[in-house]
């Protein structure tokens, strides 16, 4: 396995910090070999996941921490958003589409997070937090980008 | 985020610009819906040409939008959406929930005649 | 003292994540009431610190760890680089313009920190790391960003 | 970042686009360098209008190439300095250093004729 890249993110739980861990990840994701389409899929499943970590987790209280990792690693891009928040008490009801519990919200994140990349794996513990880890193939580049 | 609104007859277009996220959600809520209060419209037509990313916070406006609209018996629809987000809006149902527009005049003329029916 | 934002990142030291930090910089100094120019010479400050702890911090070794950590507090961006590396044996020299310890570089990091943002500290330890603490006062808004 | 390098007369044209930082440095350096050689040029021009954002490492490379000018008795100058730039140009004292041009055909005559002389 080669280890080609990580970075690991600490942000406040504050609603301008999602749209800075997409950059982030953009930016990182940009030297792998995905196009913009991909690019933009990679961006939304981390926008649903931060976004969460401050809503559900946090309940938008600015002093929580969200903390996201991103490690290229072979043909594998990996994405962890975790935080220390509310946990989720019922991960199985909360998976499934359309179980949010603001009627402003639509319960979709986790939706968008399946759909936009290869494998999501949802760990939560109430009163502990939750972890969302997402794995993206990225295809092979015959050339060794400069 | 910027959001830029104007009232054409009874439509009220609203038109969004930049990144609609968790960020701009709850202000763009709340300036719809006083300008929906203060104009009195009967239809709502979110241009959405100008959005550079939408995740479901802001699909979610959108969407909360449309209940409003239901449950006032108002028209709404959707128009310019950039290619960039046309599979999230099919994702959420939007483009099954709404008539999509690819320009402005043609949905306000269609929104128009529902008024007067 | 109000505590707006803060972000941590943790970098492998790899010449493609310097831009990647100046990124991000850039997004959380967006906040902030700067104009281009001012939010153009931090990206050359961060760039300049990331680029040491990369090159001179862990003389390109990938596996070393660069840390960048940004607080926004009341009306004061500091930003801090950090590095476990080598360390800085003659920090005074180091600071000189022009010390350069390879004829392709110019001895100018330090210069360009100093010259864009208000206060510069450099703290180092031989064979422990160095820590480069840099802030940049950002002048009052009348009016609240949304 | 991306390089674009093309012989003029005497001059080797170099045209930077992107970031020019660490990241870029070493590969521009071995490059421009293999072209000097190979191209057996007797000049320089580096033409900066593309580039969005350099530091101390991009400047490097200027400056190694200056002192590489000076030691083969070959003219060198730079074109096209986008304003966001100017300033650690000066800073650098690389606008002391060498003639700062705002369009190639002068540039490039300038070095021609001293070529000739
Ligand atoms: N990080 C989290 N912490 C606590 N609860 C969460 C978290 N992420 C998701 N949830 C729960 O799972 C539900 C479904 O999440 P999601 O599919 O993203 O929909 P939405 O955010 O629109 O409600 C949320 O309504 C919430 O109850
Ligand atoms: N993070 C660091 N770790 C070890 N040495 C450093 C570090 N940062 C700077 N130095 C030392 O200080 C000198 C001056 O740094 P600087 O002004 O940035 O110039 P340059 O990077 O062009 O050499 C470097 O040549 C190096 O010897």
């Amino acid at each position: 396995m080669k280890l080609h890249n990580r970075m690991k993110i600490e942000l406040m739980s504050l609603p301008e910090n999602v749209g800075l861990a997409r950059i982030a990840v953009a930016a990182f994701a940009s030297e792998c070999n995905l196009d913009v389409g991909e690019l933009e899929e990679i961006k939304v499943a981390v926008s649903e996941a931060v976004s969460n970590a401050i809503i559900h987790g946090y309940q938008k209280d600015a002093n929580g921490v969200v903390t996201l990792t991103a490690t290229l690693q072979d043909n594998v891009l990996e994405i962890i958003v975790e935080d220390k928040g509310r946990g989720i008490a019922d991960l199985e009801q909360a998976l499934e589409p359309g179980s949010a519990d603001d009627p402003e919200r639509m319960g979709l994140g986790f939706v968008f997070m399946k759909s936009f990349m290869d494998e999501v794996n949802v760990e939560s513990e109430p009163g502990r937090g939750t972890r969302v880890r997402m794995i993206k193939k990225i295809p092979k580049n015959p050339q060794a980008e400069n | 985020m910027s959001l830029e609104m104007k009232k054409l007859g009874e439509t009220l277009v609203v038109r969004v610009f930049g990144e609609f996220d968790l960020r701009s959600a709850d202000f763009c809520r709340q300036e719809i819906d006083r300008m929906l209060k203060a104009e009195g419209a009967q239809s709502i037509l979110f241009d959405l040409g100008g959005v550079s990313f939408i995740d479901s916070s802001g699909l979610g406006v959108i969407l909360g939008r449309y209940r409003k609209a239901k449950e006032n018996g108002w028209g709404m629809a959707i128009s310019n959406v950039p290619p960039a987000i046309v599979k999230v809006l099919e994702l959420a149902g939007i483009t099954r929930l709404l008539p999509v527009y690819s320009d402005n005049s043609q949905a306000l003329k269609d929104l128009a005649r529902r008024v007067k029916q």
